[in-house]
């Protein structure tokens, strides 16, 4: 391969020359840092990186960093790099995005894509919010949150439990992480871009224009008990009773990646072309 | 021995001219490239019609050409197989075959027809009517009369113990010929009516003997020897029931050598077969009928070429996934119908403003909503034409034949790679599920594959302006030009912009690639011009006349209406468009000039084709429109019809 | 209200003059067959109800009974239902669908509906099979079964859990019926028919024609173990571990339905266009 | 004291004519009613604009009305604020106003802008130019330069300490005057500075101090007491700037009694009212800018008039749980931008096939794809009537102006509940996101609701055919008359069908109501013609002349060209389309006869006007067409460039 003899690069050398549109203080930067630090710490060549995103703040990510990118719809990062992936093995795929964009609108795609498999890292911004369309509940807002304009007295839907989703619909890599630890957070991506398969990572990263009091989640956040759960109900037990704010690798699986079809290659159309003759 | 045949009746077309005849044997009936053979029928009257199932005159055999021929039952006895095996039986006697089929809500159990059109020329449409219809049995039989259109010149074959004919065959004044199929089976083969209804029916349409069992073993090979060998039993019982024990052996060695360059195929195949001509390796869809075919053809196929198919969790997921397999490289394909097409609306956009070619195979069917998912329609080009949010431009192509599926999907897909926009080609349920016996499809015109950055001085440009609008195009893997493809309006290098100088220069960029690009002579099917070629037409040839215009599946009934009014001394020229948009506004308008009436012809209800080209400002005013929504297709007839029903059209 | 007086009705009172489109022997008759049980043992005014579903064989069950129905669009039915049931809060709404229609295209909604809490009864017939478009597997068929010809190696993703999903999306009502048992399963219906929120039911119900080996299921079911769980964690101990044949009540739970705004009414259109006035 | 104004320029429109005046008073400027009022300016020169910041000339007053100033600044430092006081005053000085707003794609601290123009009259637009601009800071501001036209007569003000003046300001050839905003902002109050500046700017543009404070007291109550106190202290300290101390306390007691007849509201509170009235008491929908406001206002006022609004998972699932909320009887709307317009054709064409009536509100935005979200453009008119699958006609309209969007809005619930079936109501930033001093919008005219069904005799047929082609709809909860609504083509009682009889049908039924309703004079707003019903139109008034046709919000540009173009002694007729499917051909041909010229005027890229009105055949062939894309919005003086520049348009 071309590439394998790359200099070792710096975080920095990962970055884009583009200046965020993120407001001060925004979670997002400090998850921009830590995966630019597992980049380079894993020594990837930035050339086989491509990084798929939806549409929200945190999907604005990619253009931020000196790697491949697609910026794509809102919703629908994880069926695009689906298929990037799939066509090509061979590439690092990372796919980011934010809770409304994943669990929202997305909700499907992140259903099917932890049912699939795929060798994909998935890299959440959970602010609870959306914060590019000014402030609404997002899947994971608290019923009963009503500083949102378009739920005034709030959503009354129960919280979207992303771990727990993630299990029953069956992601072998469910992590937690919090943007105010960027430390913790490097190590978990790491671990998620190295998993042989769909790794799928929440990280808890506070929007400070709409959702302010989330400033006290570095209070409220904890490490989770114990090594990552192995087997699905000792982890669904920990999900589905947690506070959401354990953070570290919570669920840790070796299953069988997606391999849809064996590629033969090496036939050609000619004897595909001769069943029609007569 | 050859049974004799009574009161033969040559009529001609239009069914007007007639004249007896004596006899003719079964022997003389194939005659390849002898066209037009004159077309024999049975004398009918009302009072033939009045006695169903109790004549017993000997079986006559059919020998005009094409002959149009139906097998109907209901679901699960076999008449499709019955019309399979007729249209290889049709390709072993060297002739040219079209087989389209019906079929009804049910999964099983429900009504279906298999209707065969044959002769010694390719067939460019299913024709006017029915000259041959044998009744499995009659339950739904209404449900799907109406696409039988029986003509007094038709013949149709029942078995009394197969129910009371409808009303509807008595009045169409058809003729009738008990037959009796159970009873046949019952005695000569384990009881497989349909079968025996192949040997019936091909002998009466005038097949080989041979040409029907070496039909019969193509087809049901996979099934097996001891389904084939019962087969043979029963194909030879139902041909003895026309032309008598003695014959068949002597029949058997009379099958000429098939002309083995004519393939078999249907139109979802050839659409597979022209995406992997034309490069595609990666395929994302979610199954809809009429589409799965295409896709099922697809999946144990790509691998061979190292390629794959992913199943999609619905349709919003297949159009993001066909992005990023090219965004990787990799030309990608999607096959849906109408309602699956509304849902990637908002992903072709992205594909548009990204410039990320791929192709979506829109396999048509009876729309609004879930509309009839069973029939065909044309109802769908608004939606491909217009159907995207913002200023959106992309390709829109049709095949205009079964064959030319292969050529427009192999076409379509060197165009998207080579303009990095999405094609959306409009194929239909009747070119998707219909067979073929036709010549090889030619291929797609050779292009320029897509434009990959070289590593340059400056930073790279993704979405940098040209002379053409086509900006090189980094991938994956490849150092030194990382970009981040958008979504959002950019600049040249990709960044996010909302100047308005920005979103002028990429909406121009995105405009003027499409129309820059030279679409060479294939952009339509033109005939009765003296060259297809725009500069042909631009010096004025084929002056005068009548022009009919189309698009798509309706071309076959457009071209042999204008083959029939050419014969009754009309002027016709015909255009039927392939490439739908960017539409070819000169050249088109060019291919026009001079007629003296034109008539768009299409399958929907208001004219969408017709709308679409007074749009675009190339339809004189006196231009009109003959559109009918589906599932009924356009006949010949009726397209004459509506010529005639031109006030100021000329005859020459 | 003028319809509480009602004369008692059979189960033969709430089906339709339509012949269904079935095969003959599909599970889906026996589903019919219990819910108009199910409507004439609970009594509900016919026009009082109203059935919702999306597009496959199993969707086409509305039409087949003598009450509102909507025949909507391939995975829409939840939203349609529940802009029907917020709309009109005093009708009983009953979702019907498939596998297909249910967890592939309509995955995103069913994550939703749970959230929401909406007092609806979702009734899927799973075939484990998308029967209408002609035997493709659905997000419950097992990664290995080839009989598929769009994916004839198999699809290579892990079965959809539908109970584990559905309780890790927050449902409070989670069953499993079997189509050969239609008196258990007409007592399922009614509990979740009357159960104050949404209400989910998995039907086991065998596609003849594409999956005829499904007519062996009936050896293969058994009632769940015990009573229904009520706490999230022991359910999905049990979901995630089971063989996906445990028929019953799985899971029960009250939660508060969901209540999006107070209406307060009363109040007119005079008092807000006030607003604008200088 | 009143200052002096030094050597004002009088100059016409097209800048040409210029005659030298004296002084103006400033309390002489505001004269409602007056117009049109000579417009002064300071004269300009190279010298001075390459003098930045060191002019030291008192302040001139600036009279001319309808005047347009702009208040520019970072994100969060107050500029928008400063633009609703600014409303709020132009509202209690009497004046009518428009309030336009650009903002970039920071969610903060990104650059932003408040555009306002306000006169005697009614604002029909932006208009050409901005008069008066006062900068907060310099920062960002080439983002949105180009949206901020200045001319040689226009007057810049900025606080030296603002930072370095950009090029492009001292290229305009605009006066410039130095304000020492800051200063004064540290001197008099609490530090904002963004509240001084509506002193000044509100002194320099004539507008009475007692306005200014009361706009302030009115826009900022809901933040507090002390906030208004502390503002009230820097728009004082603002105004004396101006005007000098001793002249604020006189200023006070000048502020004329407000017209409490006229109203201060945006777009998209507009449209949220207008469905109100309309009837629709269930919304659900999925956040999206430029729409998200409009459901935030209905939000808490829904529940108010015992309706509900669901915040959906998606655009898929908010089209269809209007569809659940309408059939249950209640009417229904969801509110979308182009990405969620494109999502929800699905749902579209089942509101269609199963005549459910929705009102889709679509507040356009640049596309294509995610495209420009924060800005306008008029690019989803070809989505909006074309984009759906299969023959599926329906409702699209389009407001005319903010005040416009309560009557439109209203109208299309309406009509939607009559017609049973969809309506998409096409809106846009430029609309949604902007605001007015206006008369209140006038009610929707009275139509019959939704037909419901009445007990029978025979089984309940929902589809039956009728007619006007509208069949009684049953509600759930009614006995009597139960039914399964259908997505799949059916018969009158909703029986799934595949037959053609049964599909022509009920694609006759649902094109006819569509086509045999009469819409009455409100499917344009026509002026210049005697009277815009069409019967008058069709006896042939105002023939001649030039005639410019437009739909939605570009209504205001084109009206006021024309009124410009009049006043130069050209003959000139508006159409502005607010019902644009169907079409009212004969209607719209017949408002069009006679007409030397037309032009088409349009904010997108390719014409999608005119070329629907050419697929329409109502266009003559020498029509033109004035179409830029957006963000910036189209001006008179473009238009008016663009009939002059038309060949053969007749001066009358
Ligand atoms: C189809 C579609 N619907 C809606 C939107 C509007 N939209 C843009 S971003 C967004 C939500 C973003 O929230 P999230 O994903 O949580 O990201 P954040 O901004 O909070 O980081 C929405 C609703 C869109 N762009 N496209
Ligand atoms: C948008 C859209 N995509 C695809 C289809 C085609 N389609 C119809 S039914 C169906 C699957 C049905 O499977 P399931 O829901 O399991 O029902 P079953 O037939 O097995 O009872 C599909 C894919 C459609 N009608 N609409
Ligand atoms: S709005 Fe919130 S999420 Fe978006 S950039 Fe600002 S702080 Fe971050
Ligand atoms: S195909 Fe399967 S699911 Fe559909 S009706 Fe037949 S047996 Fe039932
Ligand atoms: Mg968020
Ligand atoms: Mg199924």
């Amino acid at each position: 391969m071309d590439s394998t003899a790359i200099p070792s690069l710096g975080a920095r050398d990962y970055k884009s020359d583009l200046k965020p549109v993120w407001c001060p203080g925004c979670g997002h930067f400090a998850v921009l840092s830590a995966l630019t630090r597992t980049l380079a710490f894993l020594a990837l060549p930035k050339h086989r990186i491509a990084v798929i995103s939806g549409i929200g703040c945190s999907s604005r990510l990619p253009a931020y960093l000196d790697c491949y990118g697609f910026h794509g719809l809102h919703g629908r990062a994880l069926p695009l790099a689906t298929g990037l992936k799939a066509a090509r093995p061979d590439l690092t795929v990372i796919v980011t995005g934010g809770d409304g964009d994943g669990f929202s609108i997305g909700g499907n795609h992140f259903l099917h894509a932890c049912r699939r498999n795929l060798d994909l890292t998935y890299i959440v911004m959970d602010n609870q919010v959306y914060g590019m369309t000014k402030g609404q509940a997002s899947p994971t807002t608290r019923p009963d949150w009503r500083r949102s304009r378009l739920t005034p007295e709030g959503t009354g839907m129960q919280r979207f439990k992303p771990a727990a989703i993630a299990l029953a619909a069956g992601a072998g890599f469910i992590a937690r992480g919090f943007a105010g630890d960027p430390n913790g957070l490097s190590h978990l991506l790491a671990q998620a871009i190295e998993y042989p398969g769909f790794a799928f990572v929440q990280v808890l990263s506070p929007c400070q224009t709409f959702r302010p009091e989330s400033r006290e989640w570095k209070t409220r956040v904890h490490p989770c008990a114990g090594a990552p759960a192995r087997d699905p109900a000792t982890a669904a037990q920990l999900m589905l009773t947690d506070d959401g704010m354990a953070l570290g690798l919570l669920y840790a699986q070796v299953l069988p990646p997606f391999e849809s079809q064996p590629r033969l290659e090496g036939d050609d159309l000619a004897a595909i072309e001769a069943e029609f003759a007569l | 021995m050859v049974p004799p045949v009574v009161a033969l009746v040559f009529s001609d077309v239009a069914g007007i001219a007639s004249t007896s005849v004596g006899r003719t044997g079964a022997r003389d009936g194939i005659r390849p490239g002898a066209s037009p053979i004159p077309r024999p029928s049975v004398q009918t009257n009302s009072e033939l019609a009045d006695r169903p199932h109790t004549r017993r005159d000997p079986l006559p055999i059919r020998h005009e050409r094409p002959l149009a021929l139906a097998v109907t039952g209901s679901g699960g006895n076999g008449a499709l197989t019955a019309g399979m095996i007729l249209l290889a039986a049709v390709a072993r006697a060297g002739l040219y075959g079209l087989l389209t089929r019906s079929a009804g809500p049910q999964i099983r159990g429900g009504e279906s027809a298999a209707m065969l059109r044959f002769g010694p020329e390719p067939l460019a449409c299913i024709g006017d009517r029915i000259d041959l219809l044998l009744a499995l049995d009659w339950a739904n039989h209404l449900r799907f009369s109406e696409e039988l259109p029986l003509a007094r010149t038709s013949l149709v074959l029942a078995d009394p113990a197969a129910g009371t004919l409808p009303p509807v065959i008595a009045a169409s004044g058809a003729a009738l010929h008990p037959i009796a199929l159970r009873a046949a089976a019952r005695r000569y083969c384990d009881g497989r009516t349909n079968m025996v209804a192949v040997g019936v029916v091909g002998a009466v349409a005038g097949l080989p003997l041979a040409a029907l069992l070496q039909g019969a073993a193509e087809s049901l090979a996979p099934k097996g020897e001891a389904i084939v060998t019962a087969a043979t039993a029963c194909i030879r019982a139902g041909f003895a029931v026309v032309h008598g024990e003695a014959t068949v052996t002597a029949a058997e060695a009379s099958c000429p050598p098939a002309a083995l360059a004519r393939w078999n195929i249907s139109g979802n195949e050839a659409a597979g077969l022209g995406a992997l001509r034309g490069g595609v390796r990666f395929v994302a869809a979610y199954p809809i009928t009429p589409a799965s075919d295409l896709l099922e053809w697809l999946a144990p196929r790509l691998p061979r070429l190292g390629g794959l198919l992913i199943q999609a969790e619905d349709e919003l997921a297949a159009i993001n996934m066909v992005i990023g397999s090219s965004f990787g490289g990799v030309p990608a394909l999607t096959a849906t119908s109408g309602p699956g097409l509304s849902l990637m609306s908002e992903g072709l956009g992205l594909a548009v403003a990204s410039e990320t070619p791929i192709v979506v195979a829109n396999v048509m069917r009876g729309g609004p909503s879930t509309g009839i998912p069973t029939k065909s329609e044309q109802a769908d080009l608004d939606l491909a034409l217009y159907g995207l949010h913002g200023d959106a431009p992309h390709l829109v192509l049709a095949p205009l034949d079964i064959a030319d599926c292969a050529f427009t999907f192999d076409w379509a897909t060197r165009l998207t790679e080579r303009l990095q926009v999405p094609a959306i080609v409009l194929s239909d349920q009747a070119l998707g599920q219909a067979r073929a016996i036709c010549d090889p499809p030619p291929a797609a015109p050779a292009l320029a594959g897509r434009e990959r950055a070289v590593p340059g001085a400056g930073g790279y440009a993704r979405y940098a302006a040209s002379i053409d609008g086509v900006s090189p195009m980094a991938v994956p893997g490849e150092p030194g030009h990382m970009y981040t493809a958008e979504g959002l309006e950019h600049n040249a290098r990709g960044t996010p912009s909302s100047m308005a100088a920005d979103h002028c220069r990429q909406l121009d960029k995105r405009w003027h690639k499409l129309v820059a690009h030279n679409y060479g002579p294939t952009w339509a099917d033109i005939d009765g011009c003296l060259d297809s070629h725009p500069a042909a037409l631009l010096t004025g040839a084929a002056p005068g006349g009548l022009c009919l215009i189309t698009w798509g599946s309706s071309r076959g009934a457009v071209v042999e209406a204008a083959e029939r009014l050419r014969r009754d001394g009309w002027l016709v020229r015909v255009i039927a468009l392939r490439l739908l948009a960017p539409l070819q506004q000169a050249a088109l308008r060019a291919a026009i000039a001079g007629a003296g009436a034109v008539l768009v012809v299409e399958l929907n209800h208001r004219g969408q084709l017709f709308r679409y080209l007074h749009a675009q400002e190339v339809l004189p005013t006196t231009a009109r429109v003959l559109a009918h929504p589906g599932p009924l297709p356009l006949r010949p007839a009726e397209i004459i019809a509506a010529v005639q029903a031109l006030e100021d059209a000329p005859v020459a």
